[in-house]
């Protein structure tokens, strides 16, 4: 596995191509291939490391490669003396990074190959931009999840954002576009800066960033359930870098303003690996984060709520890509609900999961929009399921993995998260289930106006009229027309003007990515089917190590006895580490979760046969009901959308309120606008005003005060100093007169000096000698 | 008191004596030489074929008025010509003629000193013999003597470097200064320097030529030019002098390039042993022998070549054999470090 | 003796011709003279033990630099003799007075430290790193001791001699030559 | 007996016999003669040290004076050279074209 560097640097390597040369020279095809090339070999690279991975005892799945030192041994202060901050290129492979460059390289490559047709008819030049921005975020994305520390990590995770900022304002030349960059770029920034924070506590707590180091350091301290203790501190500034990444409550706008992207951008990094990278950080800390229970309920509320409230934007949403964008909120914020609830595992696995189908999604909605010519606004859409067959297909088969319906993907993953929310807290666990009710209402909405009901897009031409009511209104199809063509002038985007034929199946190069990626969606649930459903839950067992620290999981009685040591009496009773206790404690709820999940250890868990039959029966009976609640949701939408549409706007003009609240994203943007931005930017004006009056006139007063002064300085300049030079040159001038006699020319007074000089030192020299003779 | 009075002041006559004959008849070996060269018969009145034509020459030219020019610097005008005759017989006084004879119950080396400094005690003295020349046409006050010293003065300097660059090389190889060491360093070498240093032998040949002023580079005594050179005004013994501080000059150049090149008194072959009937012969008349061939030479190449052009001249000294002379030192220099 | 008597006749022929040498009106006569001088120079070598640094002498004073003078004495045609103009500022008068104040005081010195201890107690060791190779040497002449010292101790001086040789040679083509 | 002494008062006193020919005389080439007279008086001295303290040193340095005066010599005439064929002159109180 020593060649594990090379996952990252392929793509990476990709990007330098196309960058340097490709964007000059290189052909559509030609970029396409490079890059398509680079991410097949990092898949088979990842592939095969993967394999090399599961060959190891489960103990020992853990790879640790230096490439190279970055930063040299600088001597820091630490909380412990001085330490010394020494960072190398390292990469690490383990269970957790494993499954992440998987996913990575995986979907990546897909969506590549799918980009090739979908980029098509971008100008050449733009085609290896886009490639190249492309690699180089699996690159950075690829050394984010196997860096082996937090410096190399942040390298990543910097590179991603600003890879996203790129691809999201690829079309810059729109201002809608660049301006949603901008935006991504400025509110990830919040976020980063509470994660460098958090990287300078880690080292100044531990005086390293290695993962494991950190991570075995913290489980040998004791758990901060009474109270706010550094480790809590440095999770919190985590959690606002992982906020910021992934999209949750307050930092979520960006998002669905990233949208402005190509669609490929938006499947790949907006839906399936970027935004999880806050995920993936937090569950790279999930030591950390055990010990701060209260940080943890923190995150549990913000996903949950994140959740909801993404989940209810999305709900009234008529363009088809920003559904999908707050159904990634929403989703993501189940993966926080289920750090936070301590199953770090089950939020990998529903992150793995939901990778598959967000992206069969989004993908497929390209596809649609592919089809549309560009449109994106379901309202002009309908009926296309006669058009678009495997496009249909697959979405059907998306939407139902991320409804949770058995036996697709999503099913497993989201069910375990709600499972183990319900064991934490009753009150999480509910607005999850409202949340995932939402979440298959507005799937099937989405797809029902979509694919289902009568065409409603415009005409084109030589068609047979089809949406008649809309495409016979003059007003609408010049207005759809013109939308299109703005579209195209804009974007430089679709199939050239008036050349649209109607909606079209989409070529195979994008047809075959949907077809895996719905494989994937249907399968990748398998590796996680729970005990209580007779599977082995397998990807809780593999992903395990990497949750836990090292001394815990090996040597759990020295470890008992160094915290029971250390520790005051009172933590005995409620928060050491004693892997004998069980959640029948007294403790609270989160508490106890989080202390359990430190030695989530099958093998070690001491249920007896009883316990784990009522587990099992609980575990059924929840799956039940929210497969049914997911039923619900999607039955609702098939009524309101499929059979009987004018119930929909029946019902938004009756609850109107509600409806414009939802529909406007209950004004955040506008409450951003109003207070943070217009803070910001009167905050700015007032320190420009300052800058204008205080700081100009102070720099103006200096001038002029200059100005003065060098006026007196000039006339002392011309009076006293150069009267001093004159007074010196007048007076070497009048005593030259006499000693320039000396000089006469003649070589033979000056020898006659030299003579004179020789004559002086003997007589000298005789003169001293007389005395001693 | 014999051994370091009596024997130096006997040899020292005997040489000056044999030397000053040898030139006079030098002369009259010329006169043969190039007389049989052009199909001539040469002096044949006086005496038995001429031989005792010297002796009249000298006669005549002792007994014949002594002219000093009213405008000449009288002093430097009488003294030229000694300064021309002085260094070259004080030449004499280093060249080994013969190995040592016992004479009388004593063993005589067959040469006056052997002074370690011997080989650089012959360039200085003959570097001080350009000063006869120079002295002689300036204190004549006359253009043509004057045009011919200041020509004679610069070609001796110029040829002397390469003479003593070639000299140079010969000591590398003999690894003294001493004539006498040469000799013998010969000896031991069992080869004559001639053949271990070809080109230098050579160079010391042409600048031989050159420095004694003889044809083809008899550029100041050109008297279709200069009226007969810088001793045009003089005349009687003084020129006597002049003439024969030439031909004594040829005699230590044909000497000198005897011992260093030729094995000085050593008979042929002096290391195989069948050979050592020569010893027979007594070791100066190799010396003598080697001489005469070597003035012989001179004499031929008087009566074949042209003369050069002064500026073709200047540039065979400087252009061709002081950097050959430099190259053959630098080269002998290497071999002599690499091989020895 | 003998080396008293070969010492003060030298030294007499020496000052002799020097003083002829500075005072003669005719420069070529000068010049003769200074050849004179320094041929017995090169003899008071010879009585100094140096017959090495003899051979130089006559070989590049009197053969070499003194043939030069001539040279240029012979290339200054003067039509007016060299000391018509006399600046009235120069002070030659004094500087003779000088140089013989200075030469009755360096007598002084002399005579003052006839019986001090102006020599070293005794002939003392030079004070080399090849001292042994030197003395070594001594026994087989002079030449080889100057030779083998000026090619082991004064390389380099030797070297930056060849150099400023080279330089001077440079130099005086460049400054005699009418056109380059 | 001969001394240093002696070598260093014959030195002496033809240093200052070429001091006195720098001094007196205004032709340039005898004023150049005169300093090698200097710098023979310097060898002559350099030569009896070496003979009294048995060390070919002294020799040495001599060599290096001969090959200074050499080149002063050469450098020397050059200018002389040079500067006849400006002024017609080799007289030194016509060289004054650095006074004020």
């Amino acid at each position: 596995m020593q060649y594990i560097w090379l996952i990252p640097l392929l793509p990476g390597l990709g990007a330098l191509v196309n960058g340097l040369v490709g964007i000059r020279a290189f052909s559509r095809r030609t970029s396409g291939a490079v890059a398509c090339a680079t991410m097949i070999a990092a898949l088979g690279v990842s592939l095969l490391a993967f394999w090399e991975l599961l060959g190891l005892p489960a103990d020992a799945r853990a790879y640790d490669v230096t490439l190279a030192s970055w930063i040299p041994a600088i001597p820091l202060q630490t909380q412990s003396g001085m330490g010394s901050l020494q960072v190398p290129w390292g990469f690490r492979l383990d269970p957790l990074s494993g499954l992440m460059i998987l996913v990575v390289t995986g979907i990546g490559t897909l969506i590549h190959i799918y980009s090739t047709a979908y980029m098509a008819a971008e100008p050449r030049g733009g085609v290896a931009r886009f490639f190249c921005y492309l690699n180089l975020f699996c690159f950075f994305m690829l050394v984010l999840v196997l860096g082996n520390n937090y410096l190399v990590m942040f390298v990543g995770w910097e590179g991603v954002g600003l890879c996203s900022y790129l691809l999201i304002g690829y079309w810059y030349q729109k201002k809608s576009a660049s301006d949603a960059g901008k935006k991504a770029f400025i509110t990830n920034r919040i976020g980063d800066w509470g994660f460098i924070l958090g990287i300078f506590l880690v080292f100044y707590t531990f005086g390293t960033l290695d993962f494991r180091a950190v991570q075995n350091a913290a489980g040998a301290m004791r758990v901060e359930s009474a109270g706010i203790g550094v480790l809590s501190i440095i999770c919190l500034l985590l959690f606002v870098g992982a906020v910021g990444k992934s999209a949750q409550i307050p930092l979520y706008v960006w998002l669905p303003d990233a949208m402005e992207g190509p669609t490929p951008v938006s499947a790949l990094i907006h839906a399936a690996t970027m935004v999880t990278a806050g995920v993936y950080m937090v569950g790279r800390n999930a030591v950390l984060f055990s010990h701060a229970p209260t940080v943890m309920l923190i995150v549990a509320v913000v996903g949950v709520l994140t959740a909801l409230f993404a989940a209810s934007i999305g709900l009234v949403q008529y363009d088809i890509k920003r559904v999908l964008a707050y159904s990634t909120v929403s989703q993501l914020g189940y993966m926080f609900t289920a750090m936070g609830v301590g199953a770090f595992s089950a939020g990998a696995f529903h992150l793995m999961t939901h990778a598959f189908f967000k992206a069969l999604l989004f993908l497929g909605s390209g596809s649609v929009i592919h089809a549309m010519g560009g449109e994106q606004d379901m309202r002009r859409m309908g009926g296309l399921k006669k058009y678009l067959p495997v496009t249909y297909a697959t979405m059907v088969i998306g939407t139902l993995a991320i409804a949770g319906i058995p036996p697709l993907s999503g099913f497993f993953s989201k069910d375990e998260i709600l499972f183990r929310s319900f064991e934490a807290n009753k009150a999480i666990w509910a607005l999850a289930v409202v949340t995932a009710m939402m979440t298959a209402f507005y799937m099937f909405r989405l797809l029902s106006m979509t694919f289902f009901g009568a065409y409603r897009g415009p005409a084109w031409e030589g068609a047979h009229r089809v949406g008649a009511h809309l495409a016979a209104d003059p007003h609408d199809h010049g207005h759809a027309a013109a939308a299109h063509g703005a579209q195209d002038s804009q974007a430089g985007h679709g199939h050239g003007h008036g050349a649209w034929h109607g909606p079209h199946e989409s070529p195979n190069a994008m047809t075959y990515p949907l077809m895996a990626l719905a494989v994937g969606a249907i399968v990748a649930g398998f590796v996680g089917i729970p005990t209580a459903l007779y599977g082995g839950n397998t990807i809780e067992h593999f992903l395990e190590p990497s949750f836990t620290a090292e001394e815990v999981r090996l040597k759990p009685d020295t470890t008992t006895e160094t915290t029971t040591g250390t520790t005051t009496e009172t933590a005995t009773a409620t928060g050491t580490l004693a892997a004998t206790e069980t959640t029948t404690g007294a403790a609270a709820v989160t508490e106890a979760e989080s202390v359990r999940s430190v030695r989530l250890q099958p093998d070690q868990a001491p249920e007896t046969p009883e316990a784990e039959e009522s587990h099992a029966l609980l575990e059924l009976g929840l799956m039940g009901f929210s497969v049914l609640i997911a039923a619900i949701g999607i039955g609702v939408a098939w009524k309101l959308y499929v059979t009987s549409p004018e119930i929909a706007d029946q019902l938004a003009e009756r609850f109107a309120g509600a409806h414009r609240v939802l529909s406007n994203k209950y004004y955040v943007d506008e409450l951003y606008d109003a207070t943070v931005i217009s803070g910001t930017m009167a905050g700015g004006r007032g320190l420009w005003a300052v800058d204008r009056n205080v700081i100009d006139g102070a720099v103006n007063g200096t001038g002029w005060v200059t100005i003065i002064s060098s006026w007196f300085s000039g006339l002392t300049d011309r009076t006293v100093v150069d009267g001093l030079v004159n007074l010196v040159g007048r007076v070497v001038e009048a005593g030259s007169v006499v000693f320039r006699r000396l000089q006469t020319g003649l070589v033979q007074n000056y020898a006659l000096v030299m003579l004179f000089g020789i004559f002086a030192f003997v007589s000298i020299y005789l003169f001293m000698r007389a005395g001693t003779l | 008191m014999i051994d370091q009075l009596v024997i130096p002041l006997v040899k020292i006559l005997i040489v000056l004596n044999a030397t000053l004959v040898g030139v006079t008849y030098m002369v009259l070996l010329e006169r043969k030489v190039i007389a049989w060269t052009q199909s001539r018969l040469g002096p044949m009145r006086v005496g038995p074929y001429g031989a005792l034509q010297p002796i009249a020459d000298a006669l005549k030219l002792m007994i014949k008025e002594d002219i000093t020019p009213v405008r000449a610097d009288k002093w430097v005008f009488t003294a030229a010509p000694i300064v021309a005759m002085v260094p070259a017989l004080i030449v004499y006084a280093v060249i080994p003629f013969g190995d040592t004879v016992n004479l009388f119950g004593r063993e005589i080396p067959l040469y006056i000193t052997d002074i370690n400094v011997g080989l650089l005690y012959i360039v200085s003295v003959a570097s001080v013999g350009v000063y006869g020349i120079i002295l002689g046409g300036y204190a004549s006050n006359s253009k043509y003597p004057l045009l011919a010293s200041l020509r004679a003065s610069a070609q001796l300097i110029s040829y002397e470097v390469a003479i003593t660059l070639t000299l140079v090389s010969v000591i590398l190889v003999a690894g003294s200064l001493s004539m006498v060491s040469i000799v013998r360093a010969q000896e031991s070498a069992h080869v004559w320097f001639a053949f271990l240093q070809p080109i230098a032998f050579v160079i010391f040949f042409i600048g031989g030529l050159a420095e004694t002023n003889r044809s083809p580079f008899d550029m100041p005594e050109a008297e279709q030019e200069l009226t007969g050179g810088f001793h045009t005004e003089y005349s009687g013994m003084r020129f006597a002098l002049f003439f024969l501080a030439e031909y004594a000059n040829m005699i230590v150049v044909a000497s000198v390039a005897t011992t260093l090149f030729l094995g000085g008194w050593l008979r042929p072959f002096p290391n195989v042993a069948w050979l050592s009937f020569l010893d027979v012969i007594p070791s100066w008349t190799w010396f003598l022998v080697k001489s005469f061939g070597f003035l012989y030479i001179f004499i031929w190449v008087r009566a074949t070549l042209p003369r050069y052009r002064y500026d073709q001249l200047m540039r065979l000294g400087w252009k061709v054999l002081i950097p050959l002379a430099i190259a053959n030192l630098v080269i002998t220099g290497i071999v002599k470090v690499l091989l020895l | 003796m003998g080396q008293a008597i070969a010492f003060y006749t030298l030294s007499a022929f020496i000052l002799g011709f020097a003083v002829l040498v500075v005072s003669t009106k005719d420069t070529v006569h000068s010049v003769l003279f200074l050849v004179l001088d320094f041929l017995f120079v090169a003899a008071l070598y010879v009585l100094l033990g140096a017959p090495f640094l003899a051979a130089i002498q006559v070989l590049v004073y009197a053969g070499g630099i003194v043939v030069l003078y001539l040279f240029v004495v012979m290339l200054v045609n003067l039509k007016r003799s060299p000391e018509a103009h006399h600046d009235p500022h120069r002070r030659a008068r004094l500087g003779f007075v000088l140089a013989a104040l200075v030469l009755i005081e360096v007598g002084a010195i002399a005579a003052y430290s006839a019986g001090g201890p102006v020599r070293p107690a005794a002939p003392q060791a030079p004070p080399t790193a090849a001292a042994t190779a030197v003395s070594a040497m001594r026994a087989v002449g002079n030449t080889e001791e100057v030779g083998w010292l000026l090619y082991t101790n004064y390389l380099i001086p030797f070297e930056v001699a060849s150099m400023l040789l080279l330089v001077a040679m440079i130099g005086a083509i460049v400054l005699a030559k009418r056109e380059l | 007996m001969i001394t240093p002494t002696h070598y260093m008062l014959l030195s002496a006193a033809l240093f200052i016999i070429g001091v006195i020919g720098v001094m007196v005389r205004r032709n340039i080439i005898i004023i150049f003669m005169s300093i090698e007279l200097i710098l023979n008086a310097v060898n002559i001295n350099l030569v009896a040290f070496s003979r009294e303290w048995q060390h070919a040193v002294g020799q040495v340095f001599a060599i290096f004076v001969v090959a200074v005066a050499a080149a002063e010599a050469a450098v020397g005439l050059g200018i002389i050279l040079a500067f006849y064929r400006n002024k017609e002159t080799v007289n030194i109180d016509e060289m004054n074209l650095m006074k004020w």
